[in-house]
Parts: C-alpha cells; structure tokens; sequence
C-alpha cells in the first residue's frame, strides 16, 4: 500500500481528517485495480466450476501480456513526471527486438555483447531526444514524433523489411539457447517477463522514492525555472530521463523478440499510447511534477486484467474498444475526484 | 496432400462426435484489413450453418505479442479448435504448438506457421496469383506491350514480394511489357491514390497499373480519373472480394479490367472442422492450396452471386 | 448612514482541516476605505474571494445591497457590482496588454467581431487615468511584475465596480506608482465606491484607510481606526503579542576595520543578445559586499536591481558581460546556478511562485532542493537527516505548516517564502542575494525575517538585499546601493539619510522620473 | 504574410531591431515552407524539360493530398491553443466516412440530410469530450484517446468492419451524382477538396484573428485561472473548440468517403499524429496560448510537399521516414531559434 504513497502528495490539503480521504485516494489506482479485478472474478466465465480467470495460468499471463507495455510505462513515468511525452518507445522496441535477432542470430553474437549493445542504442536515442528537448528546446512531443519515424525507418532499413526469426542451438545462425528463458515460466508458473517487469517496477518506485535524481524529476516537472534557479542540472537530469526511457523500451524489446522468437521492424506500433494510459489511469499528470511509480503498476496491471477478461468473455473486438474507452476515462475520472476536492 | 497420421497428439484427444457443443476459437491477425474481415465473415457464416459449432473471434490488431495472448486466452477457455490467420509466422509458431500439444486441432488460414505442429494448412498461393496476373497481362490486356505501373502492398510483407514475383515471372513471356515504376501503397486506398498521383504524373504514358490488390486498384483508377487518364489507362488488382467494396464489384461496374481472386478459406476451414470434431474423421488433407480465378467483366457478376456476396 | 454595500456574515471556510474564515462578520460602505489586516493565512484572501465568487462552497450569508446572494463564479461577482484585483497576478502572458484588460468582456463591433480600436481606446484611457504611460500592444509576458501589477489595477477600475476589493495592490509597487494609486482611490471614495484594502504595509494603511478590521487564525479580532499612534495596538491584534522594534538590530560588535571583503565588482556592465525593452541592465556598476554586512540595492521599478543579482547568481539571459567579478578574491563568472551554489553564492528569487516554488510539492522536498547534495549517499536521500535539517530550519525561520510535508500551496504567502529563503540557507552560502524578499510578508514574519538576516550577517555572511520598500532598506542594511538605470547613483549610509534622499538619488537628476 | 503574424505575439519581447527580427521569425513557418518548396523544386525529375514538381496538376495533388489532414489540422490548432490535445480526430474521420456512405447510399437519404447529420456525429462526440476535460477536469489527451476507441469501434460496428462503397446515380443503393463534386476540381485544375482546405482554413484564421471567441481560447491557455477569474466561460468555450475539432474532423471524414467513393471504418488511423505534426511546425506551442493558425496551414502544405517530393523521386519508402523525421525535427528546431532569443 504504501509503496502506492505519491511522494510529492498530489493532494494540495492536509491535516485531519482531510488526511485520511487523501491516504485513502493516494492509492487510487490501487483501488481501480482492485474495482476491476473483483468484476472481473465476477464477471470470468467458468467451466467445470473453476474461475477460469483466476487460475494460476490465467493470471500469469495476465502479468505477462502487460509485462512489456509495463516496462515500458515506468521509464514513460519519469518522462511524464519531467513534464515530457515519450512517443518513439513503441518504435525503439521494434527497432530492439530486430537489433537483438541480427546481432545474436545473423551476426553470430552472443548474448552477453547483443543484449547491452541492444540497450545501448536505445538509451543512446532516448539521450539524443533528450537532448533535442533540454538543449534545442524542441517540445518533446514533436521530438519522439520524429524520434519514432526514424527508429521505425532504422528498424525496417536494419531489418531488411521482414521479420528476423530467432531460432535456438549451438549451430551457425542460431542463437544460445539461454535467450529462451525469456519463453519460460519460474515452477511453470510465473512467467520469466512478469519477473523481469515487476523487478524493473519495484526498482523504479525504490529510486523514485528515495534518490535526489528523483526529486531532481519531480522539481523540473513542477516548476523549470524554479528548478533551474534551484542548482537543479536540468539538461542532464532531462538527458537521463528520456535515456532511461529508451532502455527501458529497448529492455522492452529484447524481452519482445525473446517472447516472439523473432525480431520485427513493425512490432510495438501505437504501445506508446497503451504506456501513456498506463501512466495517466496511474495518477501521473501529463503537464509534470507529481505522480507515482506504483500508480503506474497498477495501471498496468488494470489494463492487462482489463484485456484479459474481455478476451475470455469473448467479447466482440469492436465493443472491446468501446468498453476500453470508457474504462480508461472512467479510471482516469477516479483520479480527478480527488484533485476535485481541492 | 498427406493426412493426419496416428501419433498425432490433437486427433487423438480430442474428443468428437455429432450432437456436443464445440467451441471454435477464431485468432484473426486484424480485423482491419477487408480480407481478413470478409475471412472472419465467411468463418462465422459457415458455422452458424453447422449444428454444435460456436465461433468466437479475437482480432490481434496486427500485433503478434496480442495473438499470442488471444490464443493463450483461448486455451485458458478451453477452446475445442483453433482456427489462426497469423499475423507473422515466427512468433505464433510457439503457441500455436502449445495448442496442439494441448489436443486442440489447429487449422491455419492464409498465413503459415514454422514446424509441422498444427493439424492442416488452407491457404492460397501468392506467386501462382501473381503469375496469373502477369499472365492476363501478357495474353490478354496489353498483348502489345506497353508501361505498366506497380503498386506494391506494404513493404516487407509477404504477400507483397509474392505478388510482385509472379507477376514479374507472368509477363516474362511478352518481352514488350515494361514495369516503369513501383511504389508501396501500404494496401491503402488513399495511399494507392496518392501514390499514382505522383507517378502518373511521371508517367502519363502508361498502358496499365497492377495493383497489389483491389482497394489500391480503385485508388490508382481514381487518381487517373482526376487527370483525364482513366480511359486510357487499364487497372487491374487482387483479391476479388466478394462484398460490395470488393473488386467484383469493381470490374462489374467498369472501373477495373480484372481481379484475380484470393480466397479467404474461412468455409473451407470449417468445412474442415466439421469433419473433426464432427465426423471424428482422422485423415484430413494436411495442406490445402486455394486456387484463384481470373474476374473480368464477363464473369463477373456471376461470380459475385456464386461466391455468396450480398 | 452611510449605505452598506456588502454585508457578510458568519462566514466560514474550510478547506479540508483547515479552517480559513471562522464565522467572520465584515461589511463595506459606500464611500470607505475598509481595511483588512492579518498576519499571513489569516484568511483575509479566503475572505475576499468569497466575495469574489472564487469559493463557492462557505458557510454563512453575503449580501449585497441588503439581498442575500449566492455568488456562482467571478463573473457573477462582476455583475452584482464588485471588482477584485487578486493578490496573485493572474494575466495571461500571451496577450496583449489590452486584450488582459477587456478578458472576458471584449467590447465589439456591430458585426460582433473583436473591436480592437475600443479596446486601444479603453487601455489607453484607463493608463492615462492612473498616470502611467505602458503601451497597450506589449503582451503582458514581457511586463515587469510591477508593470503586470498596474494591469491588474486599470482592469479592475475599468469595471467602474460598486465595491472594490483590493488584495496587496502595492506589494510589488514602488513609492510612486503607490502615491498615484492612492490618489485613485481617493477620487473613488469620493464617487461612492466602497473599497476593502489588504496590505503588510502599515503606512500605507494609515494613509488610506478609513477603518481596519483585523483577521486572527480566521476569525475577526478587533477593529479600529488605522492611526500611526495605534500602530502597536493593530500589530498586536494582528499577531496576537507585541512587535516592537522591528528593525532593531542588535549592534553588538561591528567592527568595521575586521570586514572581510566577499565580493567585489567592479564595472559590471552586461549586453543582453536581445535587449529587453523597459529593463535596464547593469551599466558599469561598482559595489562591493563585505562579510558580515548587508548591503540594499535601491531604485525604482526597472532601475536593473534583478539584473543585477541575476547576473551575479548566473541566471540573467543570454548576454555579453564585461567588467570584473571577484568573490573572496577569486574571480567569479558563474554560467549557471549551479556554478553559483557551487561558489557560496545563493539567490531568493523576487517571484516565489513563478521562479522558486511548485505549489503541490511538500514543504520539505521543497526545502532541500538545492542542497540535496549534502544530505544523500551514492545518490540516496539521506531520510533522517533530511528531516532533521527540515526541523531545524522550520524552527529557525519560525515556518508554520501543518506538518514538513504538507504541500507548500497550504501554506501563508509569508511562509511560502520562508521556504524559499529556507533553501538557500541550508546551502549555507557565504553571499546570499536578495530580492525583495519580503514582498508579501506579514508585519511579524518580516521581523523575523530580519532577525533571521541580522543573525546570519553575524555569522559572517554577506547578504546584497534588494527592495522596494524603503523602511525596510534604511532599517535593515549597513549601507545602501541605490540603482538608476543599471549604474550606481549613490552609496549611502542608512543613518545619515531618510528615504526621501534615496528617492531623489533614484530620480533622474534632470530630465524626470527614469522610467 | 500577415495572415501569417501571431496575434497575441508569441515573441515575449517587442520593440525596436527586435520587432523586425520578430516580424521575420513570425512567419518562419512560411519560411520552412518556402524552403522545402525551393529544395523541391530543385530536386524535381523533369520530363521534356519540364519540371514535374511544379505542373499544376503536381500542386493541385499536393494540396488535395493534405487537405483533410489540413482541415484536421484547423481543427487541431483551436484545442492546442486551447492547452489540449486531440488524438480522437482520426477515428472521427472515419466514422464520418462511414456515416456517410451508409446515410447516402444504404439508408438512401440525399446530400442534404446525410452531410449535416454526420457534422452533427462529430460535433456532438467532440463536444463531450470537451466536457469531460473542462468540466471533470480529466486530462484532454486520455479523454481523446477513450474517443479515439470509442469511435473507431462504433465506426466498425456501424459498416460491419468492411468499406461501404459509393455508387453514383438516381436508383437505389447509389448516392447522388451532385456528391460527385469531391472528387473533381476547378477547372481541371483546382481540385474541390483544396479548395474547401484553404476556405476552412481562412475562415479559421478570421475567426482567430477577429472574434472574442478566439481571445477566450488564448487567454485559457495561457492562464486558466486568469480567464476564469476574469470571467471567461471557460467550460463553454472548451466545450465549443472540441466541439469544432471534431466537426472538423467529419468534414474531412465527409471529404473522404468523396474522393475515395467510400466509407471506410478503419481509415484516417494516426492522421491525429500528422495533423498536430503540421500545428506544431505551424508554430503553435503545445502548452496552450500561443500559435497561429497560418502557422498551420504552412506546416501542412509544408508536409504536404515533403511527401510529395519523396514519391516523385521514388524515394525508399524506409528512407522516407528518416528523412521526414529529421525535416520535422528541423521545422520545429527553426520554431525554437525565435523563442530561444528570448
Ligand atoms: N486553495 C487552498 N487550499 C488549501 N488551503 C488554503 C487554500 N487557500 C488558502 N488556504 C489556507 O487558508 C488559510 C487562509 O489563507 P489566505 O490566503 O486567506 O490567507 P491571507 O490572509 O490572505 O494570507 P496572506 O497575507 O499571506 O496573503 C491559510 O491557512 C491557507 O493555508
Ligand atoms: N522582458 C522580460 N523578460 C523576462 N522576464 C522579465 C522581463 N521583464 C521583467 N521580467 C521579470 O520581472 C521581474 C522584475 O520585475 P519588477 O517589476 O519587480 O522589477 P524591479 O525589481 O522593480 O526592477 P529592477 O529589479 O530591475 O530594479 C524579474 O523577475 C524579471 O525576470
Ligand atoms: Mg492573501
Ligand atoms: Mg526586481
């Protein structure tokens, strides 16, 4: 619960009794997961009595089917919390999983040189974005937007267009074995991403919570110039932020061609925008300086049990849409009510 | 085609026989494309047809990791069959062989999957329908040769470098056919249109534009419309779909001079069905080549109505 | 009688525990000054925007001209005869002067398109009735707070409103500007107009008001009739004890043969790559600050005393600066902020909201933005003592908020800034630049904060102090610089000169005011 | 030009060399479209000597390419100044299209009741998304983003997932010849949808320029809180820019199903990203408050000629997206050197 405590509390009133309704809203996002989560026990369809989506299997996959977009919603977090958008993720985690699939498969590589060189390229455009944004002051917007059409560019160029299937052995144009735990499950059960997103998770609301770097975010998000006038070393700090946030996607990416046997140029479109809801339904503000880490966890989480209960009620793809969307404002309306109260 | 042998796990568990209810698992890889809407359509008309059949239908939205989830969540339901147009085939190939492992039969429409771990392939042939094209091409539309214009499908899709080859291999035979230019137009309309904008522009001479498929046809032939150059320019493109923003209609009405049909296989798929959940049979062909047909105006209605389109 | 216009009573506001106006009565009479005082948070702003119709959610009766009205929004307020300029300047920076002036109510054409030449008209008017010469078409962005201050004050004249509430019109105005506003106020007595005046200035008070209601902790605690002889009487109202002496420094040892020199300038002089109309930039200025001593920058709006310290602390724009720098002997060119912390050098922005603090961030993150360096490991913040450094400060400085980490938007304008100031002292700087530092603030905070000054100067620090109030740099500083136009006009010692002698050494010597 | 100049000038600053130096960056907008333009012409094939990017027919294309993504673009430029955002004009373009196909040609009513009644869809879905940013206070970009599923889903479910086609003539099942007009131009030269770009685009700029309305949008995103202080009718007006946005975005979706002669649910996916790529470059700020909507029509013709110049030269099509990434980045960079003096 208290891992979900906005450090910078969101709330603008304190004392008393308002303290509580605050303690109780600041997990907000927790209590969307949880609404969500009971209806959807409720609402899973059974078969020879058992909850079909509460069974181990179900929610395994549930953690997994988000664990990339979740990954990649932690690093949208700091870019968010700075008061920054971050729109190239998606394309950075083709252009990963395709760099992951030619280096290890077509090049012969490792996994030990592949898996950092793959990293280094995305925290390396993230930090040119950030860079873009901090020195040229080009809105982040409008930077990642360029961002993503040059790393989808790269990834189809490198890519050749196609898919690049990954295939396992200790041949020539396969690769080690070990890259396949990414396909594995611990005891068969929890799936090796779910792990690897809840680590990167709980990582990231340690470093939220306690390190300057992390005030140094949330003062830049806030108030720039304050932050600036403050000794706070903004470039930097925004430089690191958008870096982050590429690795993450390129994390993002290699866990993807790991799942997917196959690294494709096109893979990741529009993850951007399910990051981003992630991130809102979590109690980030877009315009900076206040929100929190488990917030976005939950989110996450929501969306996934979200997905996952419509799929098993086989709910028609198009009314899908239409239940998503007013789920999200619904979610993203929790939020608000208690801002509402200032 | 071979057939199913005995040790094949999905035939042998899975349970069969008339008078059950079945539930079909129906994994599309975007319902946004019309060809693979007019897919999920047949799919689900022919088994509404079929006593015990019920079908339900997740679209991937072009995103494998999301048919890889949609099949999981099939499996989590406990599906009788797996009916799958992959999005890719690579990264389905895993669950999918989950699926079959499980017992589940698995039918794979369209687009392959690596390994042999499903129970039968229905799908059509790319460059045969490519070669078709070129064909018509070479024999019956610009038997004189003259400049033909490509507009390509998306680039680095399948298809795409398929239709393209057997088209290049369907003309060969008359040496006076020339590709001057081609573009990707993504199997967009608007981007077909667009796209023959420009290149009409670079080439007002040319005798004819292949398009990868209907909806880029329609777009070239508007976009030639809007420089007076319909008339002397032919269109023709692929698919043939038989619904009313298909390319039989279009070749019906004028606008194209052919279109060369690729077939959904979504009946055959459940035809297929039947015969093993229902039948119990345990010899169906592994794969099934779906041939096309050649539409131009004199067939074209009649195909329209024979194909079922509304 | 006179006719009441406004009649609230039992007014009560709470905004989640904390309760801002406890069951205040307070009425405004045509033709009066009624001032309204407090220490900072007594709620005399929650007050006025019930009247404004800012809050809408109150216990207790408004009535206006006797009829008991519920206030829907701002507009409402507007339409039942009461104007407000809020103490927070609220203009949009991206339009024009005019277009701030007539928001909300543009006037129009027939065709009902934007009439721009009544809007001219309507600006250039309501300037030249209040005597001051700013052009319509500059957008309000490029405005010095004081400009954007006067802005405030023609639009809300320009309703020709029954009841006028004025929250600290004056604190970011200097002496003249203040004179012709009372002149203002004045002619609108006269026509009948009640006006609710909020001000820390005690002078102006007496001046103007023609009665006074104090505010304590949200309930009424007196009223009287503002007299300089009932100065200490008010204040204790205010504060709830005696201030006196409020400037009283205690002159222990001051002797001037040990002062160590800290910083020395010496022809600053800095070309901005793109000037900046109405400001002026520092034109070859000499001063010098010794440890231990506090030094004023006078000068009239835009005389380039922000410049000044900006340029010291390395935040000034883009520009070519010449001249020489030293601090404790080493040359000193900060590029940036940090390069100026980095040297002892800290600066209390003149606008705490705008440069200094995020509203919902807390009071203690807040407070050790600056020198989170000292209080982490390996880049973790150091939790106990971090608070205990926070606690210690709050103590120091007197700050009251109801726990380290409520937001700072909780707090009282005199507390906020006490946080600011709080940040730059826990980066324990040997030079501290001030500016206007008490713009805000009530009459006790500020004589805290002048105690706080006192302290820190014997302890050796040099403080450059920059104000627009003149009691408080002929109270406070050792010497004062005073600025006209970017240079040095004079360097006065505080005991030998009354404020009228800076004023003079800030006018232009021939030629009028310098504006 | 002075269609061009920002009107609450965006430049802090006035005065003296400065407002000349000012006068010349306000319109830079038209100055990168000016230099995309020279470049094209430039690296134009020719054929018999004629220089292909500049036939009549060539430009004509190139504004009727970017006409409903201009359109889209006036639109987008009301809510951007306005502080928000709005991903949802995409799928609302497609569900005009397909609204529109199905009243003229299914349902079989004339020109007259279908093209008001899909205005209406689109005004009426922008406007609530108006009202749920200004009065429950969600912010614009997740709201837009729910309309974004919400409509494409009831885009889908009304055709059924497939393009409805439209046939011209006086029986049944075909739509009036008169709606044939979209498809044809101005004495062969001047396409019809150009024509309506560049008249909803001077209509836009009058009203910016002219109209208390417009004011109102400034000054809220400039200072919200300002304009509701000053009495604003802050809610109404949100309401009403939305309102417009997504009746902008039926006209072009009514465009649409014209020239394509058809109405297809799926289409107009990402214009949103196109349309605010042509604002930003136009030069509006995406914190609100200041912007110019000739800003908007150079951004858009200015993308408008960047595509068309790539496909005369059949440039790679991945090489494409490089180019258009960094030529965005560009525009925008030239944006900042203004505000970067200040
Ligand atoms: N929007 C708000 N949210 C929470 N608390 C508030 C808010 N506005 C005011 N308060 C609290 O209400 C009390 C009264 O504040 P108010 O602004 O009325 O004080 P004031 O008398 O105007 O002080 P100052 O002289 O500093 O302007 C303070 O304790 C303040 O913290
Ligand atoms: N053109 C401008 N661009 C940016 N900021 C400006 C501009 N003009 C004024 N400011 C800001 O306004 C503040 C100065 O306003 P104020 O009216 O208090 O000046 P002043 O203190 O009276 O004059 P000075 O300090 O120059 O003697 C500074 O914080 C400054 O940064
Ligand atoms: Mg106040
Ligand atoms: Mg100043």
């Amino acid at each position: 619960m208290t891992l979900l405590k906005t450090p910078p509390a969101l709330a603008r009133l304190t004392g008393g009794r308002r303290e509580l309704v605050d303690r109780l809203f600041a997990v907000q996002s927790l209590v969307a997961l949880l609404v969500v989560f009971i209806v959807a026990i409720l609402a899973s369809p059974t078969r020879d009595g058992e909850i079909l989506f509460l069974t181990a299997g179900n929610l395994g996959n549930i953690v997994r089917a988000v664990s990339e977009i979740g990954i990649i919603a932690v690093g949208m977090t700091f870019v968010v919390l700075l008061g920054g958008i971050d729109l190239s993720v998606g394309a950075i985690l083709g252009l990963s999983a395709v760099g992951t699939a030619t280096l290890m498969v077509d090049s012969g590589y490792g996994i030990a040189p592949t898996v950092p060189a793959v990293l280094a390229i995305g925290a390396v455009i993230g930090a040119l974005q950030g860079y873009a944004t901090a020195r040229l002051g080009i809105q982040s917007f409008i930077v990642t937007l360029a961002g993503l059409q040059v790393a989808r560019g790269l990834a189809r160029i490198w890519s050749g267009g196609l898919g690049i299937p990954i295939a396992y052995g200790d041949g020539p144009l396969q690769a080690p074995p070990a890259f396949e735990i990414l396909n594995g499950s611990i005891n068969g059960v929890v799936p090796v991403p779910a792990v690897l997103f809840l680590a990167v998770g709980v990582a990231a609301i340690v470093v939220l919570r306690t390190t300057a770097f992390a005030r140094h975010v949330y003062a830049i998000g806030g108030n720039e110039k304050a932050a600036r006038l403050s000794g706070v070393p903004v470039t930097r700090v925004k430089v690191a932020v958008f870096a982050v946030c590429g690795l993450l996607a390129a994390v993002a990416g290699v866990i993807h061609a790991g799942q997917l046997n196959q690294g494709s140029p096109n893979d990741g479109a529009g993850y951007e925008l399910d990051a981003i809801a992630a991130v809102v339904i979590g109690g980030t503000s877009l315009s900076g300086g206040s929100g929190s880490m488990g917030g976005t966890l939950a989110g996450a989480l929501m969306l996934g049990v979200l997905n996952n209960i419509l799929a098993l009620n086989n709910i028609d793809a198009n009314v899908q849409l239409l239940i998503k969307g007013l789920v999200i404002v619904a979610a993203a309306g929790l939020q608000r009510l208690r801002r509402g109260v200032a | 085609a071979c057939s199913v042998e005995k040790d094949d796990p999905a035939a042998a568990n899975a349970a069969c026989g008339p008078d059950r209810q079945y539930l079909i698992g129906m994994s599309q890889a975007n319902n946004a494309e019309p060809y693979r809407q007019v897919m999920n359509n047949d799919v689900t008309t022919a088994a509404e047809a079929v006593k015990g059949f019920e079908v339900v239908v997740a679209d991937a939205a072009q995103d494998n990791s999301k048919q890889v989830a949609d099949v999981e969540n099939f499996l989590t339901q406990k599906i009788n069959l797996l009916i799958i147009s992959p999005n890719e085939a690579k990264p389905l190939t895993a669950v999918v062989k989950k699926a079959y492992d499980a017992g589940i039969p698995v039918i794979v429409l369209d687009r392959k999957v690596e390994g042999d771990a499903y129970t039968a392939f229905i799908g059509g042939d790319n460059v045969a329908i490519g070669k078709a094209a070129g064909e018509f091409y070479a024999t019956r539309l610009l038997p004189d040769g003259g400049k033909v214009i490509e507009i390509a499908g998306l680039p680095g899709s399948t298809p795409a470098a398929e239709r393209a080859q057997g088209f290049r291999d369907g003309i060969a035979a008359n040496p006076k056919i020339q590709i001057v230019a081609s573009q990707p137009g993504d199997w967009l309309r608007e981007k077909g249109q667009s796209v023959a904008d420009a290149l009409l522009k670079a080439h007002p001479d040319a005798a004819a534009i292949y398009a990868h498929n209907d909806p880029m046809a329609e777009g070239a032939y508007l976009a030639a419309k809007a420089a007076g150059l319909d008339k002397k320019i032919k269109f023709t493109g692929i698919d043939a779909l038989p619904v009313p923003s298909g390319g039989i209609k279009a070749v019906e009405e004028g606008r194209l001079a052919a279109t060369f049909q690729y077939a959904t296989g979504g009946r055959e798929a459940v035809d297929l069905a039947k015969k093993i959940l229902i039948d119990c049979s345990k010899d169906v062909p592994r794969s099934t080549t779906l041939g096309t047909q050649q539409i131009t105006a004199e067939n074209a209605k009649d195909v329209y109505a024979k194909l079922g389109g509304s | 009688m006179v006719p009441e216009l406004v009649r609230m009573s039992g007014i009560t506001k709470r905004f989640g525990g904390v309760l801002a106006c406890a069951g205040v009565d307070f009425t405004v009479r045509a033709g009066e000054v009624h001032a309204l005082l407090g220490e900072n948070g007594a709620g005399k702003s929650t007050l006025m925007n019930i009247l404004s119709g800012v809050h809408t959610d109150y216990e207790g009766d408004v009535a206006v001209h006797g009829e008991v009205v519920r206030l829907r929004d701002p507009a409402d307020a507007q339409r039942h005869g009461i104007a407000t300029i809020h103490q927070e300047l609220d203009l949009v920076p991206q339009l024009t002067v005019a277009e701030n002036l007539v928001l909300g109510r543009e006037p129009r054409t027939r065709a009902r398109l934007l009439d721009r030449r009544a809007m001219q008209r309507l600006a250039r008017e309501e300037f030249a009735a209040l005597g001051i010469d700013l052009d319509p078409n500059r957008p309000v962005g490029s405005l010095r707070v004081g400009e954007q201050q006067l802005v405030e004050i023609a639009k809300a004249l320009s309703l020709h409103a029954q009841v006028l509430v004025m929250d600290e019109p004056t604190a970011a105005l200097a002496d003249a500007e203040v004179s012709r506003l009372f002149e203002i106020i004045d002619g609108l007595r006269r026509r009948g107009v009640g006006i609710v005046y909020i001000s820390h200035r005690m002078e102006e008070i007496e001046v103007i008001a023609d009665r006074a209601t104090v505010l304590r902790n949200g309930a009424v605690a007196g009223s009287l009739t503002p007299a300089p002889e009932h100065r200490p009487q008010l204040i204790s109202l205010m504060v709830g004890r005696s201030v006196e002496a409020m400037f009283a420094r205690p002159k222990t040892q001051k002797p001037a043969a040990e002062a160590r020199p800290l910083l020395r300038v010496a022809g600053l002089t800095v070309r901005p790559r793109t000037p900046r109309p109405g400001r002026a930039e520092p034109d070859g200025i000499d001063l010098s600050v010794d440890a231990g001593e506090i030094v004023g920058l006078a000068g009239l709006m835009g005389s380039g005393r922000t410049e000044l310290l900006e340029t010291l602390f390395g935040a000034g724009p883009a520009a070519r600066v010449t001249g020489a720098v030293t601090l404790d002997g080493l040359p000193y060119a900060p590029k940036s902020p940090r390069a100026a912390l980095a040297r002892g050098v800290g600066l209390v922005p003149e606008d705490r909201r705008g440069s200094a603090l995020t509203l919902p961030h807390q009071v203690d993150h807040s407070m050790v933005l600056s020198a989170l360096s000292r209080l982490t490991t390996l880049g973790f913040v150091r939790r106990t003592r971090e608070r205990a450094s926070v606690l210690d400060m709050m103590r120091r400085l007197a700050v009251k908020a109801g726990a380290p980490t409520a937001p700072v938007g909780s707090l009282s304008g005199g507390n906020q800034q006490k946080v600011v100031l709080a940040r730059q002292l826990m980066t324990v700087p040997r030079l501290l630049l001030l500016d206007e530092p008490t713009r805000g603030v009530d009459v006790g905070a500020k004589a805290e904060i002048y105690q706080i000054l006192h302290r820190l100067a014997d302890e050796g620090m040099g403080i450059l102090l920059a104000s627009s109030e003149l009691p408080e740099l002929l109270g406070v500083c050792d010497r004062v610089v005073v600025l006209r136009r970017g240079a040095v006009a004079a360097d006065l010692d505080p005991a030998d000169v009354t404020g009228d002698d800076v004023l003079a050494a800030a006018m232009t010597a021939p030629g009028g005011t310098d504006r």
